[in-house]
């Protein structure tokens, strides 16, 4: 079972973002949950969300203390919030900056996703392609099935614009490598 | 043997409760007197006072519970009380 | 044809009274319930559902809304939580005591005070004796079946009561998994169309519903009632089976689901999406090579009194979960049901997940090594701060 | 207008009923249901009527009727008017105009079903609702509700030796649900039957919700004897302690003015509830009376 916890702001979408990532492993053809960090959090404050996948149906209904994945919509949180705590000794971390390193103990992958967001949606908002760069970073699952899922939460152009923010981050991060 | 649900399936079936019995004046509707202005008969609360085959209001002592409305709201003094005989 | 979506709790539950192809809808929105009605809503708004939607201003009027045209002869649905189930616990009684077939879905949440929206299952405990029947799903995919199943109970001549689906506040609401979504022709045709035979405001066939329960006659109204939420259970069952060879998913006989029992020294014994929990962490144990089994109550009211003396036979270790505290007893609602059943065994009892305190693996794993040294009849709060 | 020869002769609330000799409450039924008839659904709250007309195995009602709770009369004719919309979406009751019509008293509508009874109307339910009002919660023994008038004793505002008995005025339900922006409100009498069944003959005709505040006085309540009950009514509206109006799409209209207002006395001497007043405490209620009917334009 993987297990991914997603950082981020109240009303930068990252309940979503976990629900996409459940859902496009759910294409992928494997079982999936996605949830929020239950809080009362409103808009602007550091919040959480999970998503687990597995090969047979997950039972298990804990929250999640120790991802193998870290997903940081912001790095903003990084003084504010402890975004590696309980990740596994190999896990992995991809945080949304515009600097090109970052040591957080983990293996770690930036990027600008910010800059990614503006460009092709013209907001700030990064969800999407925070996805996509992370699906760069680990493959987990497949960056078509993300696209699909996309497709299916934002009707019509938004989503089409989203899509394609999360295949551009997924290629900006494979590029890299 | 109690009905589902304590529903009663009988409409109107109090009229088996002849509160006749309750009285203690009686009304007595003179028929000469009446001028049908049906003042005892859509003030009566229940609903004892009608009208029989040939036109003249009647009322049913069977419910009639003597509360005497049906006399203090008639104009023409057609209907009067008495003490009630048991 | 069945699809597989991938959905929450309560979008399940909303699916659910859409394919049950519910009439009348009164419901108020409270957290976590509120993408339930949400759902319904915009599926009336979209001409999906031809129900007839009515915003009540408060859970209290939502029941009332729904007894009413419950009355008159539809199929009605509402949904809650906690301080809203609570504000319609006077409703409650009546909607069972009229015999009439509501289908709710609750979603588990604590009461107040200090107000809190988060998961346990003191809400629906409260209304214990209420004579609805009481469901309580481990998954997303048993909600939306457990609420097409509930009005096929709710309806069945030999039940007519009203019939609450509980599932746990933002663990299951506010999760999306996968969710099987039965063919809606399928469905309805399973459950045809509620044409009541003893409730029905029709003018022509005027009927006194509600009236005066005089001394003479209110206790055999109470005793009816007793029997036929006795006599669900077989209804229950039935429709478990019905519902298997109709959409291939069952759980458990209906009442109960045991999970590897057999063998199982020490039993847990607990109801909701804990059950999940507790499933993950007697697999794990068992790579380890130890053994111990879950009995999961999925109806609490009917009671499966006959089920957990005969599945708990040769457990010598049973604890059992409670996300409730009957205060002044320290016990669990569960606690004190399965320790009166269960004659010379040994029941303790751990409180857990109060107010959406998180139950891990651990906290499970910490309950199996208590009762397996405790003494018969121990209490114990789990996973409290210092 | 109804022709006054012409009471309906259907019966739709049997005799044998428990309720009081003279009682008021009866006679709002009985108008009510000769008036819309056997497609009616009355819909009770707990109350004196509910009580008196349904202890197991009797009813008194010859039309369908429900009761639940104290609280929630709006709320439950609510459900029942939706569910007769989704009957007819089955064919049910083709062509057929059903009057749903909660009958509730002052305590089950001013106070406990206040909020059902702001749902049912904000929400634009097609209802007759008909507020019942003997002033006060007969059913339990005369304690007080916010319906009952200023100075008038209660069991829980009781007249003391240094209390006149209920220090509030009397709430406005008519105006209240006139708030509302319904299509039609209406005060009525029991003593003006032509008055009122009229208004209730409009009512149930009328698409939406439709409020009647009727005044029903009560023999044990106020303190009475039996054959008063239509007396003491028509009292009350001949002084204008309750005048009698319809609002009809926002249209106020006087229905009734009497020739010359009598002296409120002349009403507060014939009933026991009012019998600890002075002449100055009848004073002051007469004032209340004549500030009330000049702005209704009843002088």
């Amino acid at each position: 079972m993987i297990e991914i916890r997603f950082h981020g702001r109240g009303g930068q979408g990252a309940v979503t973002a976990a629900q996409i990532l459940a859902t496009s492993a759910f294409y992928d053809g494997k079982y999936s949950q996605g949830f929020p960090f239950f809080g009362v959090e409103r808009r602007g404050a550091p919040v959480m969300a999970f998503t687990r996948i597995d090969d047979k149906k997950i039972i298990l209904r804990s929250q999640i203390y120790n991802p193998d994945y870290v997903v940081v919509q912001d790095a903003g949180l990084l003084s504010a919030v402890n975004v590696v705590e309980g990740l596994k000794k190999d896990g992995t971390v991809v945080v949304n900056t515009t600097e090109e390193d970052m040591d957080l103990g983990f293996k770690t992958y930036t990027i600008d996703a910010t800059g990614i967001a503006l460009d092709i949606l013209g907001v700030p908002i990064v969800n999407t392609t925070m996805l996509g760069a992370f699906i760069g970073a680990t493959d987990i699952v497949s960056i078509d099935s993300v696209k699909k899922a996309i497709l299916n939460t934002f009707k019509g152009k938004l989503g089409e614009k989203n899509a394609k923010a999360a295949e551009v981050a997924y290629n900006t991060i494979k590029n890299k490598e | 043997m109690v009905t589902i649900a304590a529903i009663i399936y009988e409409p109107g079936s109090t009229n088996k409760n002849k509160t006749g019995s309750w009285r203690t004046f009686r009304p007595i509707l003179d028929n000469k007197k009446c001028i049908k202005c049906e003042n005892c008969y859509i003030f009566c609360p229940e609903g004892t006072i009608y009208e029989d085959k040939n036109g003249d209001f009647k009322i049913n002592y069977d419910y009639c519970k003597g509360c005497l409305i049906c006399v203090n709201e008639c104009p023409v003094n057609a209907l009067t009380s008495t003490r009630e005989e048991k | 044809m069945e699809k597989i979506d991938i959905i929450t709790g309560t979008t399940a539950a909303a699916m659910a009274a859409k394919l049950s192809n519910v009439e009348v809808i009164a419901a108020y929105p409270i957290t976590p319930q509120s993408h339930c009605v949400e759902a319904l809503a915009k599926y009336v708004a979209d001409g999906e559902l031809d129900a007839e939607f009515v915003k009540v201003e408060s859970e209290h009027s939502a029941m009332a809304t729904c007894i009413g045209a419950s009355a008159t002869g539809v199929r009605t649905f509402t949904a809650t939580a906690s301080q809203g189930l609570a504000l319609m616990h006077e409703m409650l009684y009546i909607a069972s005591g009229m015999r009439l077939p509501i289908v709710m879905l609750n979603t588990n949440r604590a009461l107040s005070a200090p107000i809190n929206i988060w998961c346990d299952q003191q809400d629906s405990i409260a209304e214990r004796d209420s004579g609805w029947i009481q469901i309580y799903a481990e998954d997303n995919q048993e909600t939306l079946d457990s609420v097409v199943q509930a009005f096929k109970i709710a309806e069945d001549e030999e039940v007519l009561l009203p019939v609450m689906v509980n599932i746990d506040g933002f663990i299951l609401t506010h999760t999306v998994e996968p969710v099987a979504i039965p063919d809606e022709e399928k469905v309805r045709e399973y459950l045809g169309i509620y044409e009541p035979k003893h409730a029905y405001l029709d003018p022509d066939r005027p009927i006194t519903q509600g009236p005066v329960g005089v001394p003479e006659c209110y206790m055999e109204t109470r005793k009816d009632l007793n029997d036929a939420i006795e006599g669900s259970r077989e209804v229950i069952k039935r429709v478990n089976e019905e519902y298997y060879k109709l959409f291939n998913r069952k759980y458990g006989n209906g009442l109960v689901e045991g999970y590897n029992l057999e063998d199982a020294d020490t039993v847990l014994v607990a109801m909701g999406s804990v059950c999940g929990t507790i499933k993950y962490v007697i697999n794990e144990l068992k790579e380890k090579g130890k053994n111990v089994g879950l009995l999961r109550i999925r109806t609490y009211r009917p009671f499966p009194k006959e089920d957990v003396v005969e599945m708990l036979k040769d457990a010598n270790n049973v604890a059992v979960l409670d996300k409730n505290i009957s205060l002044g007893f320290n016990m669990g609602a569960l606690g004190i049901d399965v320790s009166s059943v269960l004659k010379n065994k040994k029941v303790c009892n751990y409180i857990v997940g109060l107010g959406g305190r998180d139950i891990t693996p651990q906290d499970i794993e910490e309950i199996i090594s208590h009762v397996e040294g405790a003494k018969d009849g121990e209490t114990k709060w789990i996973n409290l701060k210092e | 207008m109804m022709d006054k020869k012409q009471f309906p002769r259907e019966e739709y609330f049997a005799p044998g009923h428990r309720g009081c000799a003279g009682c008021g409450a009866s006679i709002v039924a009985r108008m009510a249901l000769k008036t819309t008839g056997r497609d009616t659904i009355v819909v009770n709250s707990t109350s004196c009527l509910e009580v008196f007309t349904t202890p197991y195995p009797e009813s008194a009602w010859r039309v369908p009727w429900i009761h639940t709770a104290f609280e929630c009369g709006g709320a439950v004719a609510s459900g029942i008017e939706r569910a007769i919309k989704a009957l007819k979406k089955r064919g049910k009751y083709k062509d057929r105009k059903l009057v749903v019509m909660p009958i509730i008293g002052d305590g089950g509508t001013a106070d406990i079903g206040f909020q059902a009874l702001s749902g049912a109307l904000e929400r634009g339910h097609d209802i007759v609702y008909i507020m019942y009002d003997n002033e006060a919660y007969m059913n339990t023994g005369v304690q007080r509700s916010s319906s009952t008038p200023l100075f008038a004793s209660a069991t829980t505002a009781p007249a003391g030796k240094v209390s006149k008995g209920e220090d509030n005025p009397k709430k406005d339900m008519a105006m209240i649900a006139a708030a509302h922006g319904i299509p039609y409100v209406a005060t009525a009498c029991i003593s003006y039957p032509e008055d009122f069944m009229r208004k209730v003959k409009k009512a149930s005709d009328i698409e939406g919700p439709t409020f009647i505040h009727v005044l029903q006085p009560c023999t044990i309540g106020w303190g009475y004897s039996t054959e008063n009950t239509i007396k003491i009514g028509r009292l009350a509206v001949e002084t204008g302690l309750f005048p009698l109006y319809e609002i009809e799409n926002g249209e106020f209209k006087i229905t009734y003015k009497p020739a010359k207002r009598k002296p409120l006395k002349e009403y507060i001497r014939m009933q026991k509830r009012y019998r600890h007043l002075t002449d100055e405490d009848i004073e002051i209620l007469q004032k209340h009376i004549d500030e009330k009917c000049r702005l209704l334009g009843l002088e």
